[in-house]
């Protein structure tokens, strides 16, 4: 048995963040391995260092059993590896070719080196059924395509290790199904593969040997066959999640959001939802499943106003909306309020001092004064918030980048609640977020359903999803695959529907 | 842009004073260079500038352009718009007060000059929000249309003051002297008034405008829901998107008040100083507006503060030349590039080890890597 | 900081000090945009200062404004100073001038190419029609082929008068001659192109042009060296610039203002100095054309007697320039 | 007009566009590696100044060529340090380098040749003469060079990094490329051809240096480059219709055009930028910069 990877006591810092403390991996050669963890756990930091693109702070890395330095990637790829990000490192506008030559090109003219490579690609077509066109501009092919593109640009340098980091984020799980065959194939031919991914069915699917991340440090290492999800789960959090939320029964009202045939194409003329129909009632939870990247973030957006609606109608507590003007801050006016996904890009500004932050989509309020802001006003606002949502530390005065995940998520949280919605979108409530906080969270929306508000929850944890919503609506590709109560949902069903399996094909 | 995060106070205070410094140096070694006295030069560019009440007026006569100037770039860059067009849209400020003085002769003096500066502003506005329109509607880029505004902008002023508006028999492309009514109230005339003799200098009002100016834009940046709204466009345009601010609307609004101000410069030289519209009377008074903004980090105090240096360069710089025809007022463009370059591009230099000194990180050893 | 406040110390005292020496003469000149250096112009004030200083024994200071706030503010400082005669170069100096005369009436003001009329202010203004006929009948002259080029600087009045002399020469001794003509610009930026005044020029010469006159102060220097390249004949402006392209430069218009400066400064000195207008044409040798070693062998004796001629009727009376100034019009 | 009178302006656009073209080419180059440069015009006034001053010291065209080179090469690599190094803001970057520039030339140029920023006029040896069809070897070379962009940007392995640091630095940076010496060489060259074209000027074209002499030609080039869409060969023909336009402007002063009127010429000069704002509108056709150009590549983020 002989070791392919060896990575003894990295460290990482950016800056005075800690990004890896002390980590230790060992990777067999030939073997597929998994490193799970949540976000920010410092996986792809870890796979960064690995491929030579971070410098580590301190720490010996050993390829086959030698010791390594790495200063860039060109040092990683002379050793063998190869790293498929995810967020693909591909050039748009060039082409297929292009892209994989670059960086191997084989000579100072170009001719040359593109028959060859063209050459070489025909073999690994036949090898591993890699089949890529590559006079096609990467602009033009898709996701799974591009995916291709990134392994190919790896084999042809002679990787023999193999990184891919979260490769089915943005996969169907066809996709994912034939890219996890083909790993199969890669793994038999005697290349060693390291996956990165947080999703714990697909560590127990197609890995050897499991590694657990947990804030920057290596917490466990299992061999898949001999663990379970539940295992590997709490060694994730550190400690037993407990995802079951207190729930009394639902007592659904009247239908306050109602949405009818909705269709939203974006710039490309890419349709991202597509007719997309239901209703949500005062005092029940609807949670949105689904793979991401499948139009439930478009879908949300365009429910808040933010993206323009192709076609279709949307109902706000029985009046219907001009959807040809559709703007956020009319939308709040109505009562319809919105958590977005990712708070750093939409829902704060990370300079402002936080109390602006805590009025962002409110700022035309009359509480806040007339023509001038009134900035006590604005201020005794978060103060009081603080308090009610346990923000710390607790001075609005502070920049909103000083405050921690768990917190600043708190501070958009307790913006919109505390307004009094009729309606709340809610996208990925406890993405990057710490233990306490999500329980937090996850009571406070339990508490605001049953107050009588309707919730619209989106997330691509389907623990999260399954524990909160009173009704479950699955996306894939653009459409609703299917509907499910929480008493007869249970995650296999869910996971075909995630899949695009449709009720009717069933 | 910022390298290593720092107090307001050292923000405000120690980076720009580093960046100054650092200017003067390497501005020290150029005089050094062309052989003659850089601590003499300082001397004659210190008196010539604040050694004398005229040297003060005309201090403040330069800063006043200089604070115009300077407030358009920061309040435009406060929406995340580079606005490199300030040198254009006070050309045709100027287009807008000219028109009014000499198509309305007759008026009296209180009635004049608030129409030429309503015309001045609303002309520099104009020219500055099409770039803008064209930014948020069109995406095309502000920095390169501004650019390419300035050089219509001079081609339209010299057909105008060429073909159309040129006084009849004047050898100069300019238009004839504006009525007497048209002339900015000066600070040496209003003080003699009062018996004060102050010495001769182009001085005039619109220096309180200036002042005024940059209490407005303070107050419009940090205290309206319009400034709210400016900053979180500057800080986060997707976050703007979510809250619902109108992109294209505040864009819009933002490059017009931003060539409002660009139009000061027009009020000051045209209407405070020239009294007729000539060809060039922004001389790059624009530009420099953009060394202001960037030193005075964008913040109303900051420029004035800088505005006042940039009037001491320009006094200060006249007298040196006077005095020492060897150092021509060239040197004065080049301290200005430098202030930039130090200011600007290289600001991140002097931050990190102000910030290392401060000791504000107890681990110092990869501080380039944050960024806000 | 000590050394700046002494620094202040001593410039304030300077500045007080200004004001007493009165005894003897304080000349200075404040030149226009295009520098002291520009072969033409405002050189040619620099030139009879020089003159006046080599002669005399007295200094003299001068400015090279920058912008055109300065103007103002130069004539002021030297007013202040006690400097006087102050020599103004340009016509764009008159409003600097008449506002700063204005304000220090003990002070005299020399302004050249340009009237303002104070009571304190000599202005000198030239009869350069005249010598463009001169050099236009030269030009016809010295052409084999029939066309002659004329390039000016900045489109303004002044130049048309060049212009508009340079014609009635060349049709005066040719008939049928053609004259192209261009106009550099019509911003300050005309007066310093020389890549555009070179174009301008080749393209008159590529149409057959071989004699080609500039009245475009630093653009010229591209006229002429085009004119040069080409193996063609160049005629230079304001100062003597036979020897800029020797044997390349068929003559030059002279402009004296060196005289207009020497003269200023000397009648300064002796007490002669009065204000108001003098025009210096051909007879009061305010404008002539240049005869040098340099363009000795250009200017035949045919050639150097029918230019003479010319001048001499012209000062007679025989024959009358137009002058494009007093009408706006070229009778061409 | 006549045909001769057409050759006549052909020639002289061909003449006048060369330093546009140099120009626009550096542009090319510095944008293309993901470098935005306002900074065209600083760097062309600073090798027209080294340019014709070593020149009229030396009396040597070539040590005048040496000298202009590397004047330009020195600020392309100061812009290089201000935004690869530092990550700084390259507009603010270019913008320093083109007042320096027009400060420090004009200073220098008067304290050392004491002729209000001029240096001496260039005789003989110490300029270019012509040598083909009356163009000098500086012409020839940089149409030449549009050429040679042309191949090694699409084909040699230099220019496809290159480009793909303009696009996705990343993707370069983990295809084992720095895409720091790629942006380092892009500035580069940038440098050189800044620096030809500024010679161009003063010592092949006006055979002297005179202050500002470039008067506003870095920011046609600049408008040339958004025209061309960033591409070579468009470079070329956007450069010889700006110089077309140039030559016509330059003898219109007072002409009228049968059919039109009279057409300003101020009309004919500004026509450049206004195409440019009406590309980059996209009222017609559409220019995309470079996706990465004018963002700092921090790769530790």
């Amino acid at each position: 048995m002989t070791l392919a990877i060896e990575l003894i006591d990295i460290h990482k810092r950016f800056g005075n963040v800690h990004a890896n403390k002390g980590v230790n991996l060992s990777v067999q050669k030939g073997s597929i391995h998994g490193i799970v963890g949540e976000n920010g756990a410092g996986k792809s930091t870890l796979m960064s260092i690995l491929y030579g693109y971070y410098g580590a702070t301190s720490g010996t890395i050993k390829i086959d059993g030698r010791e390594a330095r790495m200063r860039s990637s060109r040092d990683a790829i002379a050793l063998g590896i190869g790293m498929v990000h995810q967020h693909f490192m591909l050039v748009e506008t060039l082409s297929v070719l292009e892209n994989i030559l670059l960086g191997a090109e084989g000579g100072f003219w170009l001719s040359a080196g593109k028959d060859a490579m063209r050459a070489k690609l025909a073999t690994l077509a036949k090898t591993y059924g890699l089949e890529v066109d590559p006079d096609a501009r990467v602009a033009d092919i898709g996701v799974g395509q591009r995916q291709r593109v990134e392994i190919l640009k790896a084999l042809v340098r002679g990787a023999h290790v193999l990184i891919l980091d979260e490769p089915t984020a943005v996969l169907t799980p066809t996709e994912a199904d034939n890219l996890f065959d083909m790993l199969r194939v890669l793994r038999d031919e005697g290349k060693t593969i390291l996956l990165i991914t947080h999703k714990l069915r697909e560590i127990m699917h197609v890995t050897d040997h499991v590694s657990v991340m947990r804030r920057g440090e290596m917490a466990a290492h299992f061999e898949t066959s001999h663990t379970s999800v539940e295992e590997i789960a709490d060694a994730m959090v550190g400690r037993k999640v407990s995802l079951i939320v207190h729930r009394g029964p639902a007592n659904p009202g009247r239908v306050l959001l109602e949405a009818r045939d909705l269709v939203v194409r974006d710039m490309h003329g890419v349709t991202r939802v597509d007719h997309v129909s239901f209703s949500l009632r005062a005092g029940e939870i609807v949670g949105i499943a689904g793979v991401s990247g499948n139009g439930q973030s478009e879908l949300l957006e365009a429910l808040a106003g933010m993206q323009r609606l192709t076609s279709g109608g949307i109902t706000l507590d029985g009046a219907p909306i001009d959807t040809s003007r559709l703007d956020p801050s009319h939308m709040r006016e109505l009562g319809l309020m919105h958590v977005p996904e990712d708070r750093h890009r939409h829902g704060l500004v990370m300079s402002f001092e936080a109390c602006e932050s805590g009025i962002l989509g409110f700022q035309h309020d009359a509480a806040y004064g007339g023509a001038l802001l009134d900035r006590a006003a604005v201020e005794s606002g978060l103060a009081a918030d603080m308090e009610t949502y346990d923000i710390r530390p607790r001075d609005p005065r502070l920049t909103t980048h000083s405050f921690s995940g768990g917190n600043q998520q708190k501070i958009v949280l307790a913006r919109e609640i505390e307004r009094g919605p009729k309606v709340l979108l809610v996208g990925q409530p406890t993405r990057g977020v710490d233990i306490g906080a999500i329980e937090f969270i996850h009571k406070r929306l339990m508490a605001l359903r049953d107050a009588g508000k309707a919730i619209l929850l989106v997330s691509v944890e389907l623990d999260e999803i399954m524990a909160l919503s009173d009704r479950i609506l699955v996306m894939c590709g653009g459409r609703i695959t299917g509907e499910r109560t929480a008493a007869n949902a249970n995650p296999r069903d869910l996971g075909l529907l995630m899949a695009g399996v449709t009720d009717k094909a069933a | 842009m910022r390298a290593a995060k720092l107090p307001v106070w050292a923000d405000l205070t120690l980076v720009p004073l580093a960046n100054v410094v650092a200017a003067f140096f390497v501005s020290g070694l150029v005089v050094l260079a062309i052989g003659e006295n850089p601590f003499n030069a300082m001397r004659v560019l210190i008196s010539g500038s604040l050694g004398s009440l005229e040297g003060i007026s005309f201090t403040l006569y330069y800063a006043t352009n200089f604070i115009f100037t300077g407030l358009s770039v920061a309040l435009a860059y406060r929406a995340g718009l580079f606005n490199i067009g300030a040198e254009g849209q006070a050309y045709l400020a100027g287009l807008g007060a000219a028109l009014v003085c000499l198509s309305l002769p007759g008026l009296p003096a209180i009635i004049l000059l608030p129409l030429a500066i309503v015309a001045a502003g609303v002309f520099g506005a104009i020219w500055a929000m099409i770039p803008g329109w064209l930014q948020a509607k069109r995406g095309s880029h502000i920095v390169i249309t501004t650019i390419m505004f300035n050089w219509i902008a001079t081609s339209l002023m010299a057909w105008l003051l060429v073909n159309s508006m040129r006084a009849p028999g004047s050898m100069q492309p300019e238009t004839k002297s504006f009525p007497p009514a048209a002339l900015m109230p000066k600070f040496d005339g209003i003080l003699s008034l009062f018996g004060i003799a102050v010495p001769s200098s182009p001085l005039n009002v619109s220096f309180l405008l200036a002042l005024i100016a940059a209490a407005f834009v303070w107050l419009l940046v940090w205290r309206t829901r319009l400034g709210y709204e400016i900053r979180t466009l500057g800080a986060n345009a997707s976050a703007a998107d979510y809250a619902g601010i109108g992109t294209t609307r505040v864009i819009v609004i933002t490059m017009g008040l931003s060539g409002m101000l660009a139009g000061g410069l027009a009020v000051n030289e045209v209407l405070g100083v020239q009294n007729r519209l000539l060809l060039e009377f922004t001389s790059g008074y624009g530009f420099v507006g953009i060394a202001v903004a960037l030193m005075g980090r964008a913040h109303p105090v900051g420029v004035v503060l800088a505005s006042l240096l940039f009037g001491m360069l320009y006094q200060g710089g006249a007298e040196l030349a006077f005095d020492q025809p060897r150092i021509t007022r060239d040197m004065i463009v080049v301290i200005q590039g430098l202030v930039v370059l130090f200011a600007g591009a290289l600001e991140g230099m002097f931050r990190t080890p102000i910030a290392a000194v401060l000791g504000l990180f107890r681990r110092t050893d990869e501080p380039d890597s944050r960024s806000a | 900081m000590k050394p700046v406040l002494a620094g202040l110390a001593v410039a304030v005292g300077f500045m007080a000090a200004g004001d007493l020496a009165q005894a003897e003469v304080k000349p200075a000149i404040v030149y226009d945009l295009g520098g002291k250096f520009d072969k033409s112009f405002n050189e040619g004030v620099y030139q009879g200062a020089e003159k006046f200083k080599i002669e005399t024994g007295i200094a003299y200071r001068d400015f090279e404004i920058q912008n055109d706030a300065q103007r103002e503010q130069g004539f002021r400082r030297f007013a202040r100073d006690g400097f006087s005669p102050i020599v103004a170069v340009g016509f764009s100096q008159a409003s600097a001038v008449e506002k700063v005369a204005a304000e220090f009436p003990n002070t005299q003001f020399t302004i050249i190419d340009m009237v303002v009329d104070k009571p304190n202010v000599q202005s000198i203004v030239f009869r350069e029609h005249e010598g463009s006929f001169v050099v236009g009948l030269m030009a016809a002259k010295a052409s084999k082929t029939g066309k002659v080029g004329f390039v000016g600087g900045m489109d303004i009045p002044l130049i048309r008068k060049f212009a508009c002399g340079y014609v009635q020469g060349v049709k005066y001794a040719n008939k049928s001659a053609d004259v192209f003509q261009n106009m550099t610009g019509t911003t300050g930026a005309a007066w310093a192109d020389p890549v555009k005044g070179g174009e301008l020029a080749r393209s008159q010469i590529e149409r057959g042009a071989d004699v080609v006159y500039h009245a475009a102060g630093g653009t010229g220097l591209g006229v002429l060296r085009a004119a040069a390249d080409a193996g063609k004949l160049g005629i230079g402006v304001d100062s003597n610039q036979n020897a800029l392209f020797p044997g390349k430069v068929l003559t030059s218009m002279l402009k004296r203002v060196d005289v207009a400066a020497y003269k200023s400064f000397a009648e300064a000195k002796a007490g002669t100095w009065k204000p108001g207008l003098q025009v210096l044409g051909l007879k009061e040798e305010g404008v002539a054309y240049a005869l040098d070693d340099n363009n000795k062998s250009l200017v035949t004796a045919d050639l150097k007697a029918a230019a003479d001629q010319a001048v001499a009727d012209i000062i007679a009376g025989k024959i009358q320039v137009h002058d494009y100034m007093s009408d706006s019009k070229c009778p061409m | 007009m006549e045909l001769d009178a057409i050759v006549i302006v052909l020639g002289s656009g061909v003449r006048l566009a060369a330093p546009l073209l140099c120009a626009c080419l550096a542009g090319l180059w510095s944008e293309r590696s993901g470098i935005v440069d306002i900074g065209l015009e600083g760097k062309m006034l600073a090798a027209a100044f080294a340019g014709a001053a070593a020149a009229s010291v030396t009396g040597s065209a070539i040590m005048g060529l040496l000298a202009g080179l590397s004047a330009s090469l020195a600020l392309g690599l100061l812009h290089g340090y201000a935004a690869i190094d530092r990550h700084g803001n390259q507009i603010v970057s270019g913008m320093a380098i083109n007042m320096i520039a027009a400060g420090l030339t004009a200073l220098v140029g008067a304290a050392w040749f004491g002729q209000g920023g001029r240096t001496p006029s260039l005789e003989g040896d110490a300029r270019f003469n012509p040598v083909l069809f009356g163009m000098d070897p500086l012409t020839i070379i940089t149409i030449l060079c549009a050429s040679l962009t042309w191949l090694f940007l699409y084909k040699s392995r230099f220019g496809l990094r290159l480009r793909a640091a303009g696009e996705n630095p990343a993707a370069l940076e983990t295809a084992g490329v720095s895409v720091r010496r790629i942006r380092y060489a892009g500035v580069a060259i940038c440098g050189l051809l800044c620096g030809l074209g500024g010679v161009y000027l003063s010592v092949s074209q006006a055979a002297g240096f005179l202050p500002q002499m470039t008067a506003g030609k870095g920011f046609i080039a600049l408008a040339a480059l958004v025209f061309a869409k960033w591409k070579p060969i468009p470079a070329l023909f956007t450069c010889f219709l700006f110089g077309l336009l140039d030559a016509v402007a330059i003898r219109m002063q007072g002409l009228s055009v049968p059919g039109l009127g009279f057409v300003p010429v101020q009309a004919i000069q500004a026509l450049p930028y206004v195409m440019t704002v009406i590309l980059l509108a996209g009222f017609v056709g559409r220019a995309i910069p470079p996706r990465a150009s004018g963002i700092p590549y921090v790769k530790e983020n």
